[in-house]
């Protein structure tokens, strides 16, 4: 019991298993996920925010961002102080196209993502040649220069706020409803599940041992043929990516969009999430979202107090666990039948 | 005579105020081990890193198999065919063994991103000829049955190992190897010989940094000395060895016991 | 003895459901309990205003109770820390929280931006007392049609449309051939208020608009730039749109370099911490704003005083009177949204102020305007209505 | 455009350098903790706050100043400043010790990651804002006026104020005083040893807690300093006025080199006289955006800041 640990409980189960059992497994676990709206009624209930509209957002947006950024912080290793840049950036693509031509939701989507990549390359090329706190900084810089432009450009509409966003259209029987947000939650859901699918197909493959040399040790990953810029920017586009369709999706969402929304905060927040739950380690990273999305809105009670409360856990849980509340630790035997089936 | 390899000619590197590389000239032959020694501070890692493409050299070229290097990016001229080991170890100690030598072999393979997240059938052939491959170079150095542990846990001589068998993960014409029987045994040095030159056997060019003696005495074809930057001898073991020039830069400086 | 009738009035309902028999032998006890809503910034750097207004309902409800015993309202504290971000996660709770049969608030424009489609799903009826945003209640509003509110939507304050003329007119009251400069903190509110001032600068003959403006995000404090820009334009009066705390600061340093223009501010600045962080500089500001507690009648501030243990904050007024209008139609039987609704609609009476509250179409109440105030020996002294 | 910048040029002059000399104090805060921990410390925007209310309170509480009161003149002028001053550095270098104790002593010991140490430290500045913003009920604080702003003199047009002076004098000389103490002074010079080199330096029985703590004393001493100066200027605090002021000076440690003493007294005056001119010229509202982009500039061709070279060489 002393060791006890419940990733490698989790990791052992998962070995154990034969293929039928590991898609049960899966099948199983996305479907009690997806009941998550319906288990709103008693102790995880929110006070004043609707548990329904909370477990969208924050909490499942905050995932989605958390695995986006992961990518960039957890597996290549370079401090992003700017994601929210990408966040806007989708929020406002949507927010534009939005009400301005008669695109919907999903057509958007893939406009948001590609700005948010070429912001992402734009930026990465002159600044990823620098590293550690100076990258941090210039991201930081990144993130308040999205903001105040769309404060003072014409077509952000400023400090109003892009609103009447419209919803995404329903998809067959699902419908999205203001008042009940439960498909909004399967939405990013899918999302999420396609950003884990994505992040595990690359982590074992090349570009998951270029991003990881390139976090160990930069030079020598250079030095053994590893195309570090090139991976760098990979890794910072897809992060942006992942931000930016988590900005489509919050904008239509939430029908409004202004610049007070995209501050350093939100930036600050989701790398709180991601090194809170567990660097590197996707399930980390999940329960880091989860926890630091939720938290806030369930600890309303005690109202006015509350963001010191979030600051002093943030503080005891950095003091006990630093390498997160799931941390990253391969697993040695793990990855003999890990690599076999990959 | 076999052809040349790698050529440096009139290498010059100032850093400020100081050179550390003078006019260094150098060949090294397809098909040997080339010893290069010097007192600490004789410009020896200097000349690896200039090589490497890790320094922009001051002056000269650096002439290798056709292809001059200076002014290319250090993983172009990984890919070209030059590889290298660490003095002070610098594996990916979080990545497994094999994963470690696994990373080095995708130099050669075209797949990228796009191609690994969608399963290309080129990107799954090329991960399993990265694999095969990478264990068959665990198995000639013979640190195989290491392969699933993780590089930081490894003992300290299949550490140094693991560094060789990266640097031949890139399949490199030229390896240059920084001191890889530092800290060793003596033991642990006879079996680091035998490795090295089966490692020239099976058709590298080795350009090797040591300080032991008795080992580069063993197994170079020749040895080439650096002393403050420049050159002072380039000739066959027995003869440098004699050297008075060579016994005097030793001898002047006292030389790192290592 | 609050707490003491609220625990018997439990205990009264809870037999009352059990023991008809029982409940109607204690009548005067038999509490009818309805469930309001303030929503507004209560934590996070908006804090104050939002406590303020929150005040003022509490205190507007104290007040029913002890009227109307048989009366119990609950008040739910919606807090949007004033950012439409949070007020986006926390109306669809509001909107779906049946008990809730009318809000007041929500403070602030952008939060009332993100929380209306919620409300206008649930059809739940609100009042704000300081949301002064003009696409809010404009059907015109040519980019942003879904700001507008109707029929949920309604305010007791003027809007920006009406303040920006009445800020120009104050600001230049009395003085030949003004020089005008004007400047923003770049928030959603003084922002397009500027643009109103400008608008209505413009029309008034022999007022002139120098200089190119500025944009002074609210976290500065270091006011030199906008200070060279007054000087080199050769203003010789000087319009802040933002809010107080930096209307301080910015008011300080223009005194410090020795300018003398006139300064003028809308309800942002107007507040009385203004003249206490400003001090003797703040002498002479010219402001608008609508008329305080104190302002209307001193004892009422000093009731409110008793009662709340704070002094009422800006807003007062109108808080007090969008949670009466709700409050009366409480007494008047209509408890449920749709019904509030209507009777919101429809109401017709009296502010604290004097003012008539009645709502058109769109929502706003066709009266009330801006008073200009002078600040004198450190008190805002009212000027009267601006016209 | 220029006009502005044309017409004003000596005054903004002076106000940059001005704000440029708290910026300094502040960076000095930042570069100081970089050097010994090789960590931004992301407290050091909410201790500089502390600084400011330090002040106040000073003048406030201690002095019984309100409002209302003269400013004072004299004798009293002279003792009610310095006793500010202390106050403010005293706060701030007291609530820095705490920081470090509380948010990084047990991380370091561990020798964990860096980012778990970033975000504790995050976490660490929520609480010390969170709890000034209860105390003051989110409220802006004012400074009563101590001291009477008179315009000695003027110079090309520009007005030299009393404030704007003693700012200047007072925070070169604390300025020099500290960087005095790193260079020549036993602790100074054991501070240096561990930003060189933290192994060698605990090999020379340097007792690296002792050395950490007391950079985090000096570090505040300087923050906090600059807390005082931003109340005399401004007169004005409240409790989320650190970040703004934290990023700047954060971004001027890093223009300036980050680690290097002297690279924070250039890069804290660079950036006061950048973001006075940028907001003359383009409009305050671009005056980030400005600073951003010529920080990415003199990074991308100054990589380590305009003084960072010896940091990097003992890093690499």
């Amino acid at each position: 019991m002393k060791n006890f640990n419940l990733r490698d409980f989790g990791a052992d189960i998962w070995e154990r298993s034969n293929r039928p059992v590991r898609v049960a497994i899966v099948i199983v676990v996305i479907g009690l996920v997806a009941m998550m709206p319906y288990a709103g009624a008693g102790f995880l209930a929110t006070p004043i925010a609707a548990y329904d509209a909370v477990i969208v957002y924050p909490v499942a947006i905050f995932v989605l961002m958390s695995l986006g950024l992961n990518i960039v912080v957890g597996k290549s290793g370079m401090l992003d102080l700017g994601y929210v840049a990408f966040f806007a950036i989708g929020a406002y693509t949507m927010g534009f196209l939005g009400i301005h031509t008669s695109l919907n939701t999903w057509e958007i989507m893939p406009i948001g993502i590609g700005l948010a990549m070429l912001a992402g390359v734009m930026l990465g090329l002159p600044t990823l040649r620098l590293r550690g706190d100076y990258l941090a900084i210039v991201t930081l810089g990144f993130g308040e220069i999205i903001r105040i432009v769309a404060l003072n450009v014409s077509w952000t509409n400023g400090p109003n706020g892009i609103s009447g966003i419209p919803m995404p259209p329903d998809i067959g029987p699902l419908k999205f409803r203001l008042d009940d947000q439960k498909v909004f939650f399967w939405v990013v859901l899918a999302m999420i599940l396609m950003t884990i699918w994505m992040i595990r197909r690359l982590s074992v493959r090349r570009p998951g041992r270029a991003w990881e040399a390139i976090r160990q040790d930069e030079d020598a990953a250079e030095l053994m043929g590893v195309p570090t810029l090139k991976y760098k920017i990979w890794s910072f586009t897809l992060g942006a990516a992942v931000g930016g369709a988590a900005g489509v999706l919050y904008g239509s969402k939430n029908l409004f969009v202004a610049p007070e929304m995209f501050t350093l905060n939100v930036s600050i927040l989701i790398l709180a999430c991601v090194v809170f739950g567990g660097i590197g380690n996707i399930w980390g990273v999940i329960v880091g979202g989860v926890i630091l999305g939720y938290l806030p809105d369930r600890i309303r009670f005690i109202s006015d107090a509350r963001l010191l409360v979030f600051g002093l856990v943030l503080v005891v849980v950095m003091n006990f666990r630093p390498d997160g509340l799931l941390p990253r630790k391969k697993r040695e035997k793990a990855l003999v039948k890990k690599g076999a089936n990959s | 005579m076999s052809k040349t390899l790698l050529k440096l000619e009139n290498l010059t590197m100032k850093f400020g105020g100081v050179t550390a590389l003078n006019e260094v000239n150098l060949e090294v032959k397809e098909g040997e081990i080339l010893a290069l020694i010097g007192p600490n501070g004789a410009g020896k890692t200097t000349v690896f890193n200039v090589i490497t493409g890790v320094y922009q050299a001051t002056s000269g070229s650096v002439l290798f198999d056709g292809h001059n290097l200076v002014g290319r990016k250090r993983f172009q001229i990984t890919g070209l065919g030059v590889a290298r080991t660490f003095q002070n170890i610098r594996l990916f100690g979080d990545m497994t063994t094999l994963e470690n030598v696994i990373t080095a072999t995708d130099v050669h393979k075209k797949s990228g991103l796009v191609g690994s997240l969608f399963g290309t059938p080129r990107a799954r052939r090329e991960e399993r000829e990265n694999r095969t491959k990478a264990l068959e170079i665990l198995e000639f150095i013979g640190i195989d049955e290491y392969s699933d542990r993780l590089a930081k846990n490894l003992p300290y001589g299949v550490q140094r190992r693991l560094e060789i068998a990266r640097a031949m993960g890139t399949t490199p014409k030229l390896l240059l190897l920084d001191e890889p029987a530092a800290g060793f045994n003596p033991q642990e040095k006879v079996e680091l010989a035998t490795t090295i030159k089966k490692v020239r056997d099976a058709g590298y060019t080795v350009l090797l940094i040591e300080h032991d003696m008795s080992l580069i005495m063993g197994i170079s074809d020749r040895v080439a000395v650096l002393d403050f930057g420049t050159k002072i001898a380039d000739d066959s073991p027995t003869v440098v060895q004699n050297d008075p020039r060579v016994i005097e830069a030793y001898l002047g400086v006292p030389a790192d016991a290592s | 003895m609050n707490k003491k009738i609220k625990a018997s009035a439990a205990i009264v309902a809870a037999f009352a459901l059990s023991l008809g028999a029982f409940a109607a032998t204690s009548a005067s006890a038999a509490t009818k309990t309805y469930t309001l809503a303030y929503q507004g910034p209560l934590s996070g750097g908006e804090a104050s205003t939002g406590i303020d207004e929150q005040n003022g309902v509490k205190y507007a409800i104290k007040v029913f109770e002890a009227a109307n015993p048989g009366y119990k309202i609950n008040l739910v504290s919606v807090d949007d820390e004033g950012d439409p971000a949070v007020a986006s996660k926390v109306a669809p709770g509001v909107g779906t929280n049946r008990k809730i049969i009318g809000l007041v608030g929500p403070a602030y424009s952008g939060a009332t931006i993100a929380s209306l489609p919620y409300y206008k799903a649930g059809n739940l009826t609100v009042i704000s007392p300081s949301a002064t945003r003009v696409s809010l209640t404009d059907p015109k509003s040519a980019t942003v049609k879904s700001d507008y509110g109707r029929p949920i939507f309604h305010r007791v304050v003027a809007t920006d449309d009406k303040q920006g003329p009445a800020l120009a007119k104050f600001a230049i009251k009395g003085l030949t051939a003004p020089k005008v400069f004007v400047f923003d903190d770049q928030s959603s509110y003084a922002v397009p208020l500027r643009g109103y001032v400008e608008a209505a600068l413009k029309k008034i003959v022999g007022a002139s608009i120098v200089g190119s403006g500025d944009s002074v995000p609210n976290t500065t404090t270091d006011f030199s730039p906008t200070i060279a820009k007054i000087k080199t334009a050769g203003a010789t009066v000087v319009i802040y749109t933002g809010y107080y705390s930096q209307a301080a600061v910015f008011i300080k340093q223009l005194r410090d370099s020795g300018s003398t223009a006139v300064f003028a501010g809308g309800d942002g600045v107007f507040n009385q911490e203004f003249a206490k962080l400003a001090g003797k500089s703040g002498e002479n500001a010219r402001l608008t704003g609508v008329a305080g507690l104190s302002d209307v009648d001193p004892k009422l501030e000093a009731d409110f005083k008793a009662k709340m243990g704070v002094s009422s904050g800006v807003y007062a007024v109108e808080s007090i009177d969008a949670a009466n209008i709700f409050l009366s139609g409480i007494l008047n039987g209509k408890t449920t949204r749709a019904a509030i609704n209507k009777w919101v609609k429809s109401y017709s009476g009296k502010g604290l102020g004097g003012t008539s509250l009645k709502f058109n179409q769109h929502g706003d109440i066709s009266e009330g305007g801006f008073a200009g105030f002078l600040v004198t020996g450190g008190k805002l002294v009212n000027q009267g209505a601006v016209v | 455009m220029f006009t502005v910048f044309i017409d004003q040029f000596w005054q903004l002059t002076i106000s940059g350098i001005a704000l440029g000399f708290i910026y300094v104090l502040i960076a000095l805060g930042y570069t100081m903790v970089y050097g010994v921990l090789r960590m931004i410390n992301f407290a050091n925007s909410e201790i500089f706050m502390w600084g400011t209310f330090g002040a106040i309170v000073a003048s406030r509480d201690l002095f019984r100043y309100n409002q209302t009161t003269e400013p004072a003149t004299g004798g009293k002028l002279a003792l009610v400043l310095f006793i500010q001053l202390f106050a403010a550095m005293a706060f701030a270098a007291v609530v820095s010790v705490i920081v470090e104790l509380a948010a990084y002593r047990r991380l370091r010991a561990r020798g964990t990651n860096r980012l778990a140490t970033l975000i504790s430290a995050i976490g660490m500045s929520m609480v010390l804002s969170e709890t000034m913003r209860l105390m003051t009920d989110s409220r802006p604080v004012g400074s009563p006026r101590i001291l009477e702003k008179v315009i000695l003199t003027e110079v090309w047009g520009a007005q030299i104020r009393l404030d704007t002076l003693i700012t200047i004098v007072a925070a070169g000389a604390i300025f020099i005083i500290l960087e005095r103490f790193v260079k020549l002074s036993r602790m100074g010079k054991a501070i240096r040893a561990v930003s060189m080199n933290e192994d060698a330096a605990k090999l020379m029985g340097i007792n690296l807690n002792r050395v950490i703590t007391v950079t985090f004393l000096v570090g505040g001493l300087a923050t906090g300093a600059a807390g005082f100066f931003y109340v005399t200027v401004y007169e004005y605090t409240k409790f989320n006025i650190g970040f703004t002021m934290g990023l700047a000076a954060f971004t001027a440690a890093v223009v300036g080199g980050i680690g290097n003493i002297r690279g924070a007294f250039f890069g804290g005056v660079f950036l006061g006289l950048a973001e006075v001119y940028a907001s003359a010229i383009l409009g305050t509202q671009w005056k980030a955006v400005t600073i951003f982009i010529v920080l990415v500039l003199v990074l991308l061709f100054k990589p380590n800041g305009l003084f960072g070279e010896a940091v990097q060489q003992t890093r690499a």
